[in-house]
C-alpha cells in the first residue's frame, strides 16, 4: 500500500522555508492544526501567502510569529474567547497585506479550485467595501464583468488552488483517505490544493476505511501526507475527540493581545518546545487535557450533573 | 398579556421570535438569535430549520456553546456540510428566508459594518464578515440585532461590510443585488424597519418605557417617525416561562 | 415535524399534465424511479422536457411512451443488457428533440445549479460534434466566450434548475432528509431542481437520520415530497437492498427494439396496472424478487457457492 | 517467454497493463480496461487507484459485473461520491492520469465516436459519450481499446465524440483543449500510437501471426510504417497465469 505517513517534522520540512503559498483549515476554535502550525513556527517560515475561509487560532499564532506576508480571509474570531488580535492588529498597523473577502466569496474560490473550474460567478460582494477594497489594492482575482449569456453583472471570482493545505481531521489510512466527522468546512479548500497534509487523531487501517466507505470525507488521490498527531488540534476542539481546552483558550486570548505577552507565549510555549507533547505540557496538565475528553453521542464533554 | 418581570433582551428576543414564521430557513448565530429561533420553536414555528453556517443543519442543542464553532451547538444534527454547502448549496441558492445579523454599525439604509472603526489614530479591526456579507445578499429578510448607540445606529457606516439598501431607493437593485423584502433592526430601545419607496429608516415600534427623546439622542442618524408611535408588543406570561424553563434556563442570554 | 410523506399518485399529480420540466436519477439499470415513471405514464404526462445524466430504463420507459418531447442526457445504455432502443430509435427518428451533452457537461450545469451559480466554465466539448451540434440546434444553454481574467476560450454552460427532480433512494425521514448509499451521482441534480420528489427503500425516523448524520446525503431542506416505495427502482438495482431482475431486464432490452412489443409491454405491464405491486407482479414473481434480495457487506446478491 | 497459449483478448490486456504505471489514477470501465489494470496491479503497479465515473473509487470486486452501474463492481470501495465528483472533481481537476476508451470509430487523428453511425437509410444511435468526450479531453493518457475492423478505424469519424488530435499537428492546442501526453490504440491486430509533430496514426507494433498486407487490408485509413516493424511483446506465462487463476477465472472477457 501506498503509504503516506509521516512526521510533522518531515512534513513541514517539505514546505519551502520562504513565500509558500498556504492553506489553513481551522474555524475559531476548532480543528486547528495547531500541531503543524507550530511546527511552522519552530522551523520559522517565512512571508506565507496564506488562505483561509474564517480567521482562527492557527492564523493567529502564525501572524503573531512573523511567518505571514499576505494573509486572505473572510473575517474569524476566537468565539466568546475574544478575537484574532494578531493578525487585528497587523492588519491595523499594516504589517501584513491583507485581502478580506467574505465566506461565501473565498468558499467559492476554493469550491471552483476543487473542480478546476477557472472561476465562477456570484453577485455576493457587489456593493460592499469588501469588493471596493479588493478591487483598490489591485486584487487581480476579482473581476466585476457581465455575464456571456446577458448583460447581468456578476463578480468573478478566481479559482484558489494553494500549494499546500494544512487540515486536521478525526481519521485517515495510510494511504490518506480522510474521515472530517461533524461540519466540513474544509473540505473543499482540501480538495483544491496541489498539496494536502493531513494530521488527524488516528491513523486507522485501509479495512477501517472501507468498512466506513460512506463517512470518506476526502479520498486518498488528493492527499499528499498523512501525520498521526493526537490532540493534534489542542487546545482548539476536535468534535468526537475532545473539547476546547477553555483555561488555554482564555489564557491565549489574553497574552494575543499585546507583542510582549505573545512573544513569551512564542518563546516558552512553541520555540521552547521540540514538540506537539511538549506544547501540550506547557499550556496544560494531564487532568486538564484528559478531563476534556468528548463523551460518545454527544461528541463533545458534557457539562456534569454535579456541576 | 403583560409581564414586567422580563429583561430587555428577553423583549428583544420575543419580538425577533414573533418575526419567525414556520417552515422558514433561518441562518442562526450564538446568543439572541439562537434564542429567539428556539422560542419561535417552541410558540408557533415548530418546523423552522435552523442553518449555522460553519456547516450545521437542524441540531438540537442541549447546552450553550460559545460560539458557532463550538460542537455544543452540533447536537443531534441533521447533516453536516462545508461552508460552500451552507452558503453557496443553501444560501445562494435562495433557500434562506431570514438571515440573522449583527455588527459594529448600522445606516439609515441598512447597510451594516462587523469590519472596523474608523478612529482618530487609525482604523480599528474587528471581526470581519464571515457569511455576513453573504448573508445580507441573498436572505430573502434580515433581522439586526444591535445595542442602541449613538455610534452605532448612524448615518453612513465607517465600512459596508453588508448590504442593506445601499444607497435607498432602487439602488441596491440597481447595483445587481438580490432583493431583500425586509431588513428589520431590533435594539435594546426600539425595532426600526424601512420605508418602502426611500428605504429610510422608520421608527416600527418603541419599547415600552423608551421615551422618544431618548431614542432620538442616542441615534446616530434621522429616522422617519409615524405619526402614531406604536409601543412594542410585550412578552407574554408563556413566552416568558419559555425563555425561563426550556430555551436558556441558565440566564445566559436573557 | 413537517410530513412530506405522500403517494406516488398524489406526486405525479401534483407535476403539471404537459411541458414539466423534469429531471430523472436513475443510471443505466441502477436506482431508477421506475415505480414513479410508471405512474408519470398511467398519468398520460406529455410534451416533458426532460433532463437526465446518463440515459437509463426510466428514460428510455418515458420516450417509449411518449411522454416525452425534448430530452437532454450525455448518452447511456442497459449496460451489457441492451440499449435504450426506445431513446435510440426516438432520435433516429425525429420523435423527439434531443439535446446530447457528456457526462461532465451535465453535471456541472446541475453543480451550477445545486448553488445557483448561474453558468459554468468549462474546457469540455471543445472540438467536439457534441458542442457542434449543441450550437447548430440553437440549445441557448451553452456559449462559447472567452474568459474575463483573459483572452482564454471556455465552453459555458448554464445552470440547470429543473422544475422537478425524480430519485430513488434507499432511505429518507417524513423530513425528507435522505440518505443514498454507493456512488451518489444523481446528489447534484436533487439539489438542483426547484422541487425534489424522493422515491425511497424505507422511510425511517428523524432520530435514526439523526443517529446516521454522516450519511445524510440531501437534507430536507431540498426535499418536496417523500415516497416510500419498496422495491420502487426493481427491475434496476437499488445497492444494499436488491439486485437488478436479470430476467425482467432481458426481456425489457428484447421488447424496447421495435414498437410493438414494446406498446403491448406498456398496455400490459404499466397502463395495465395500477401500481407498482401489479408492475412488479407482472414483470416476476415472488421468488425471482426476494431470491434478489441484497446480502449485507455486498450490497448485492454475490453469486452463490453453488452455482 | 513466449507463451502460445493465449486468446488475443489476453494480449490486448496484457499490451494495456504495461503501459499503466504505478501510483496512476486510472478511469476504467468494464470488460478488458478492467481486466488490464487489476492485471497491473497484480504485477508491477499494486497503487494504482481506480475510479468508475459513476462514484466509485478503489473497489475490490470480487464478482465480474454487466457494466459500472451494477453493484458487484462497487464492493470494498474507499470513497463514494457523484458524476461531478469523478468527471469533475478528480477529471477536470487533472488528477486522471490514464483513462480508458473505446467506441465506434477511431480515425488517424486518435479522434473517437461513440455516439453515431451514418448509414445510407439514416443514422443510427448507439450509446453516446458518458463521460468518454470529458475523459478524451482531461485525461493526461489515453488507451483505447478498439476491434480491428475497416469501418472502424477511419479517415474521418462520423460524429466526433472524444477528441484526439482533432485536425493533427498542434489543431488540439490551438482549440485551447488541455494537453494529451499520449493517445494509444489496442486493437486486436495491432497497437497504434501518434507521430509527435504531425500527429498522424502510426503502427507501434503488430500483434504475433498479423501479416502488414492483412493490417492495411483491414485498415480504413492510412497509418505510418516504421522502416523495422515491432512485434507486440506476448504475454509471459505469470500473467498469463494471473489472469486465468486471479484476474478473469471465468474467462468471461480473456
Amino acid at each position: 500500500m501506498n503509504n503516506k505517513v509521516l512526521t510533522i517534522k518531515e512534513a513541514v520540512n517539505k514546505i519551502p522555508d520562504s513565500k509558500a503559498r498556504l492553506a489553513l483549515g481551522g474555524f475559531a476554535i476548532t480543528r486547528c492544526p495547531i500541531a503543524f502550525v507550530n511546527e511552522i513556527i519552530r522551523q520559522k517560515k517565512e512571508k506565507l501567502d496564506l488562505y483561509q475561509i474564517i480567521g482562527s487560532m492557527d492564523s493567529d499564532l502564525l501572524v503573531g510569529s512573523g511567518c505571514v506576508k499576505k494573509y486572505s480571509y473572510s473575517g474569524g474570531s476566537l468565539d466568546r474567547f475574544g478575537r484574532i488580535e494578531r493578525i487585528n492588529q497587523a492588519i491595523a498597523n499594516n504589517e501584513i497585506e491583507v485581502r478580506e473577502y467574505s465566506g461565501l466569496s473565498m468558499s467559492l474560490r476554493f469550491l471552483a479550485g476543487s473542480y478546476s473550474m477557472p472561476f465562477v460567478p456570484s453577485k455576493t460582494l457587489l456593493g460592499t467595501d469588501i469588493l471596493n477594497n479588493l478591487l483598490k489594492k489591485g486584487e487581480k482575482d476579482v473581476v466585476v464583468s457581465k455575464s456571456p449569456f446577458s448583460d447581468e453583472k456578476w463578480v468573478y471570482l478566481k479559482a484558489l488552488q494553494p500549494d499546500y493545505a494544512i487540515i486536521h481531521a478525526q481519521y485517515a489510512d495510510q494511504k490518506g483517505n480522510v474521515i472530517i466527522e461533524g461540519p466540513k468546512w474544509d473540505m473543499e479548500m482540501a480538495k483544491a490544493a496541489k498539496n494536502l497534509f493531513v494530521t488527524v487523531e488516528k491513523i486507522v487501517s485501509n479495512e477501517y476505511i472501507k468498512n466506513n466507505v460512506e463517512k470518506v470525507t476526502i479520498p486518498a488521490l488528493y492527499t499528499t501526507g498523512v501525520i498521526e498527531a493526537p490532540y493534534g488540534a489542542f487546545p482548539t476542539s476536535v468534535y468526537n475527540f475532545y473539547d476546547y481546552g477553555s483555561d488555554a483558550l482564555k489564557e491565549y486570548a489574553k497574552i494575543n493581545r499585546n507583542d510582549q505577552d505573545f512573544e513569551k507565549y512564542k518563546n516558552e510555549n512553541i520555540l521552547g518546545t521540540d514538540n506537539h507533547y511538549q506544547y501540550l505540557n506547557k499550556i496544560c496538565d494531564i487532568e486538564g487535557l484528559l478531563n476534556r475528553q468528548a463523551i460518545p453521542d454527544y461528541g463533545y464533554q458534557p457539562q456534569r450533573g454535579s456541576k | 398579556m403583560s409581564n414586567k418581570d422580563y429583561t430587555t433582551n428577553a423583549l428583544m428576543a420575543v419580538t425577533a421570535s414573533r418575526l419567525l414564521e414556520d417552515n422558514q430557513n433561518v441562518v442562526v448565530g450564538l446568543g439572541l438569535p439562537q434564542i429567539a429561533t428556539l422560542l419561535a420553536q417552541y410558540m408557533h414555528a415548530p418546523n423552522i430549520n435552523i442553518i449555522y453556517e460553519i456547516g450545521v443543519i437542524n441540531p438540537e442543542a442541549v447546552e450553550m456553546g460559545v460560539g458557532i464553532a463550538d460542537p455544543r451547538l452540533w447536537y443531534k444534527s441533521e447533516h453536516f456540510t462545508s461552508f460552500a454547502g451552507t452558503l453557496g448549496g443553501l444560501l445562494q441558492r435562495g433557500k434562506v428566508d431570514v438571515g440573522f445579523l449583527g455588527g459594529l454599525q448600522v445606516d439609515k439604509y441598512g447597510n451594516l459594518n462587523s469590519t472596523l472603526i474608523e478612529k482618530e489614530d487609525g482604523i480599528r479591526h474587528f471581526t470581519g464578515s464571515g457569511g455576513a456579507a453573504d448573508i445580507a445578499t441573498y436572505s430573502k429578510n434580515i433581522l439586526a440585532i444591535m445595542k442602541h448607540q449613538k455610534r452605532k445606529i448612524v448615518d453612513t457606516v465607517d465600512y459596508l461590510t453588508s448590504v442593506g439598501y445601499l444607497r435607498g431607493d432602487n439602488s441596491r437593485q440597481d447595483e445587481g443585488i438580490p432583493g431583500c423584502e425586509n431588513i428589520t433592526i431590533i435594539t435594546n430601545k426600539c425595532v426600526f424597519t424601512f420605508e418602502r419607496g426611500s428605504k429610510q429608516i422608520k421608527l416600527e415600534s418603541i419599547h415600552p418605557g423608551i421615551e422618544l427623546k431618548e431614542l432620538k439622542e442616542s441615534t446616530g442618524c434621522d429616522f422617519v417617525v409615524p405619526e402614531q408611535i406604536k409601543l412594542t408588543d410585550e412578552p407574554t406570561d408563556k413566552e416568558i416561562k419559555l425563555l425561563d424553563t426550556k430555551v436558556d434556563p441558565n440566564h445566559l442570554y436573557i
